[in-house]
């Protein structure tokens, strides 16, 4: 009775983790996970509108990543947004080049590499070097704290990647077009190996400061395949714009 | 038009030394590749280049709005006859405005594989058509015929593509000396003779190659390779880049808010 | 030019054929993927000065009118042969027949600009190519190598605030009859010469029916509740060409284009 | 609490804990470190120079600094100068400066006391990537390893570098970058690094880092080659040769001892320093000081 027990446990929990058909020739680490090593790029126009935009000059024209093409704004939330877009070549944070924030620096269009171990998995972003460590199976320090980045906690969901992003400021955009959150923000990503070569990146994201409901977003990333593809830099603080403005504040 | 020129015997030679250049790495993992009915590898899907070659196609640092990049270009050297160095420099000093790119001309060929923008291949056994979204530029690939006789000039040149084991090969002549291969100022004339092999290595994936020759700029052929990248959006396509059009909106017409 | 000699020769046909119908269908062969087989090189029979009034007829503005053709229109309803205008987009249209001849920057036909022509207009411009990969219908105009991918895969519409010039078409094939539903346009083609214009609401549904080996009936439902008081319908035959051979070549415009950017730069450019 | 009082915390903390544990690192000579899947040794974990390269980030040649400047850092007033000498050669551990480079140091350390201009402004202030060997001797290091890399995690400005250890050839030379192309190999227990193709502006040097804060200014020329060697389970001795034959005479070197960080459950935080940097004040006061004809050199040991 207990030996079927045991193998009707052990069968579910094979159930539960096994790796999906196209999953199957995804690399693995020694621990049994799909291993992300690597450096993947977000190939979309979200960097410009996270929602579906038409061409403009030096914007390419997208059909957006989030779900149902809709971000549910509180009113003020709306009309804030509207300002920001009307006002974003001064108030956009990237044009400071501060750093991006969660998710904003996954699809700046610019690589990133993961590196993956059992206990961290830490991203290094190209973007001005920005930099997430996400530490697994570990909560959240006590806050209140604001980070740029925010304070990533991860946890394995079968082959998903389940990362939970707290302690932000209200400084970041999700992109060019001024769609913003508040220091409230909440977000969950889910990093799902599709195959070897692409993650399905999945983002609800969550701030009942500013929206009425959580909304989802979700790209293909790309393993870079390039020959000896490495990260370079993108110190955009160093450019001459950027420091002359920074020189000239009070 | 007739259509009835035979290749030039330079170039059936220069086919041929193509033809020995060393074959990529073979297809692997992420299953077998797609296949269309005659048995070649299906190409046909939307296709982006990831790459800063749009910038420059050799090593780059960053500079404001413009990412870093390892290049494309095999050795990263360009062999320029001497006269061309010097033109190559002076363009690259008034790239702002004199890159064809920001007048929004068609970008020749091979610089709109590495725009930063997707494209799309159509084929068919006798015909491969690819269309751009970039200033809607347009290719279209006779499989196994000839260049019609010359002199012609076309923006896009004259492509005639055929099959070696599974690279698509695609011959292109008949430039203009108008197009330059990215926003640095490296430029070509209309002798400019461009082999692009289309090799695909994953169903995803396509190793994207093209040999450059033009005689009256080059002391010798050199080669750019790169990946190309299937799009897997869901509902992915080419939408449009009208690039000419921007900021020449009309508006009289716009019915009453 | 012999163009011009053609079009005007077939434009009379055309005029006649448009009340009777062929006598028995015509079956055409079929695409390795099952599609009716309507590939080739196909010359629009019409004219894309004046849509509204054949009078003003010529492909290349080397205009000449016909009073014969005076009144005769390529709209087949409603049955006034004209453009159902709101009162304010009608009002808005008529200095175009002061202009048209020397148009203000604001009146210059945004195809002489060397923008996409918009659907219906790219079925009736230039010489075009009908190209039938698995899959799709893929048009190539000559006039400026502007090119229309139909998907006829049961692929769904894009989100709507993504306008382009051409339009978002999806395609379905009715026994031999392309029908194509073009969602997603933007709100700066014109119909023709003399500023027939539209809004980014305008929805376009068009069937394109093979009448025989060498011809294709093309209709043209135009709905847009902005500018119009009711649908209308564009009407025109398309007749295969073998004027270029089997391959159509490439013809620049922006790059060649000094006059219209002369013109662009005219006083009262709005 | 501010990152930066947090991080001085710490880093006063450690000094009296490494302090007290360095005689026991000499010891063990024939380490055997475990291994990881693709046979490098394992050396991951978060490191810090050891209390004997304290205040080398400020000047290889002097440390850091003066009782005021402590008091204000919130540094323990004795924290003054160099433990122990950084630069083992020359054996005089001064810096081999070509005669017209002393000169251009000498605008540095005079424009440093009175920036009038952007660039006068010490790159670390600038919250410039500081280079190499210049990030390891600014707060804790953290070690990741996976299959055919070392990558470095450094809490400041929360830079980082990614060493590949699988032979690859260096980037071309056109993409050079600030914290310069490194590629690593392994010689038993020793993680040796040549970093090349570092990054020069030498019009505007906006973000152009220094080696030290005390204007050791470098060009393109600059190679690096560290010497990283794990002598046991906490301990590196670490040696970097620098060369640079645009403004150095011979090629010199640096060594120091790094040491694991003991802290439990320690974690990297971010450290914005871009968001928050502003130097108009310190323009203000420059531009002030330049007028009235006060300016001095940078120095500990001048009045």
């Amino acid at each position: 009775m207990l030996k079927i027990a045991v193998a009707w446990i052990i069968g579910a929990v094979f159930l539960a983790t096994a790796p999906d058909a196209a999953a199957q020739n995804m690399p693995r680490t020694s621990d049994g996970k799909p291993d992300m090593s690597g450096i993947w790029t977000a190939v979309n126009s979200a960097a410009w509108n996270i929602l579906p935009h038409p061409a403009e000059d030096g914007v390419p024209a997208g059909l957006g990543v989030v779900d149902g093409n809709e971000i549910p704004y509180r009113p003020e939330a709306a009309a804030k947004q509207r300002a920001n877009f009307a006002n974003r070549a001064a108030l956009d944070p990237e044009t400071k080049c501060w750093l991006p924030g969660v998710p904003r620096a996954t699809y700046m269009g610019f690589p990133f590499q993961i590196v993956q171990t059992p206990t961290q998995v830490s991203i290094l972003y190209e973007y001005g070097h920005a930099l997430r460590n996400i530490f697994m199976n570990s909560p959240h320090p006590k806050g209140p704290i604001e980070f740029w980045m925010g304070d990533s906690r991860a946890t394995w969901d079968g082959d998903t990647l389940v990362v939970d992003v707290v302690h932000f400021n209200d400084q970041t955009w999700f992109d060019r077009a001024g769609n913003h959150h508040s220091e409230q923000l909440h977000v969950v990503e889910r990093y799902t190996p599709i195959d070897r070569d692409h993650i399905n990146y999945e983002v609800t994201i969550e701030d009942p400061k500013v929206f009425t409901r959580s909304w989802k977003m979700s790209m293909p990333l790309y393993r870079r395949v390039d020959r000896n593809m490495q990260l370079l830099e993108y110190e955009c603080s160093s450019f001459d714009e950027a420091f002359r403005t920074r020189g000239a504040e009070r | 038009m007739s259509i009835m020129a035979r290749l030039p015997g330079w170039m059936i030679a220069t086919l041929a030394l193509a033809s020995l250049l060393p074959a990529p790495a073979a297809a692997q993992g992420s299953g077998p590749l797609p296949r269309t009915a005659d048995g070649k590898p299906d190409l046909s899907g939307i296709w982006q280049a990831v790459t800063t070659a749009n910038w420059n196609i050799q090593a780059h640092s960053a500079e404001k709005d413009v990412p870093a990049g390892l290049g494309i270009v095999e050795g990263d050297e360009i062999p320029y006859q001497p006269w061309a160095a010097a033109k190559k420099r002076e363009n690259f000093a008034n790239r702002a405005t004199a890159d064809p790119d920001a007048k929004c001309f068609l970008p020749g060929v091979p610089r709109a594989t590495y725009l930063p923008f997707p494209f799309q291949i159509f084929q068919t056994p006798n015909h491969i058509a690819i269309t751009y979204e970039y200033v809607h530029a347009v290719r279209r690939i006779f499989m196994n015929s000839s260049h019609p006789r010359g002199p012609l000039e076309f923006w896009m040149g004259d492509s005639r593509g055929r099959w070696e084991g599974d690279t698509l090969v695609v011959d292109v002549v008949y430039f203009t000396n108008q197009t330059w291969f990215d926003r640095a100022g490296n430029f070509h004339s209309e002798a400019l003779h461009v082999v692009e092999r289309y090799t695909p290595i994953t169903p995803y994936h396509i190793n994207y190659e093209a040999t450059i020759e033009d005689p009256k700029v080059f002391t010798r052929p050199w080669k750019i390779s790169l990946p190309l990248y299937r799009r897997i959006e869901k509902n992915i396509r080419v939408l449009d880049y009208e690039c000419y059009a921007f900021g020449l909106e009309r508006t009289w017409y716009r019915p009453p808010e | 030019m012999l163009l011009p000699v053609l079009v005007l020769a077939s434009l009379i046909a055309v005029v006649d054929a448009r009340q009777q119908e062929p006598a028995k269908p015509y079956a055409p062969p079929r695409t390795a993927d099952g599609q009716p087989d309507i590939q080739g090189i196909y010359n629009p029979v019409g004219t894309f000065y004046n849509i509204e009034d054949l009078e003003y007829q010529s492909l290349y503005q080397n205009f000449k009118p016909n009073p014969s053709l005076s009144g005769k229109s390529l709209i087949i309803d409603p049955p006034d042969g004209k453009i159902p205008y709101q009162a304010w987009a009608a009002e808005k249209r008529k200095p175009i027949y002061q202009l048209h001849g020397d148009p203000t920057p604001q009146y210059v036909d945004p195809n002489a600009q060397c923008w996409p022509q918009g659907v219906p207009r790219h079925m009736n411009n230039r010489e075009f190519e009908i190209f039938q990969p698995p899959g799709h219908v893929v048009i190539f105009n000559m006039a400026h190598h502007s090119y229309r991918v139909i998907p006829v895969d049961g692929s769904p519409h894009i989100p709507e605030a993504v306008k382009l010039w051409q339009g978002d078409s999806r395609g379905r094939w009715e026994g031999n009859t392309l029908v194509v539903d073009v969602t997603n346009n933007n709100d700066q083609t014109w119909f023709d010469v003399m500023a027939s214009f539209h809004s980014d609401a305008m929805r376009v549904t068009e069937r394109m029916t093979p009448v025989g080996p060498d011809r294709i009936e093309y209709r043209a439902v135009i709905t847009d509740p902005k500018v119009y008081t009711r649908p209308w319908t564009f009407a025109i035959y398309f007749n295969r060409s073998k004027d270029y051979g089997s391959e159509l070549y490439e013809e620049a415009c922006v790059e060649v284009n000094d006059r219209n950017m002369e013109l662009l730069k005219r006083p009262g450019r709005n | 609490m501010s990152t930066r009082l947090r991080h001085s915390l710490r880093v006063f903390a450690l000094v009296l804990v490494l302090w007290w544990a360095a005689p026991a690192s000499a010891a063990a000579q024939n380490w055997s470190p475990s291994r990881l899947p693709d046979g490098q040794p394992d050396i991951q974990g978060t490191w810090e120079g050891s209390a004997d390269s304290a205040n080398a980030g400020h000047s290889l040649e002097e440390g850091c600094c003066d009782p005021e400047h402590n008091k204000m850092q919130q540094r323990a007033a004795s924290n003054i100068g160099l433990r122990k000498q950084v630069i083992i050669d020359p054996p005089n551990g001064r810096i081999p400066f070509q005669p017209w480079a002393i000169e251009k140091r000498r605008e540095h350390l005079i424009n440093l006391e009175a920036p009038t201009e952007l660039q006068h402004i010490e790159p670390e202030d600038r919250c410039s990537l500081q280079g190499v060997p210049r990030s390891n001797l600014r707060g804790p290091i953290q070690i990741l390893q996976s299959p055919g890399q070392v990558v470095m995690l450094f809490e400041w400005v929360h830079a980082y570098r990614v060493i590949p250890v699988d032979g690859r050839p260096h980037a071309p030379k056109g993409a050079a970058t600030w914290q310069g192309d490194s590629r690593g190999r392994w010689e038993g227990n020793t993680l040796v690094v040549e970093a090349t193709n570092f990054r020069f502006d030498p019009v505007g040097y906006n973000k152009q880092p220094w080696i030290d804060s005390h204007g050791t200014f470098y060009t393109d020329s600059l190679r690096v080659v560290e010497r990283w060697k794990f002598v046991d389970a906490n301990t590196v001795d670490y040696e970097a040769t620098i060369e640079d034959p645009k403004v150095f005479t011979q090629p010199w070197k640096i060594a120091y001892q790094i040491q694991r960080l003991r802290e439990k459950n320690f974690e990297l935080i971010e450290e914005g320093c871009w968001e928050g940097v502003s130097v108009s004040n310190r323009l203000e006061a420059g531009r002030i000081a330049a007028k009235s004809g006060k300016q001095r050199i940078h120095s500990h040991t001048e009045p």
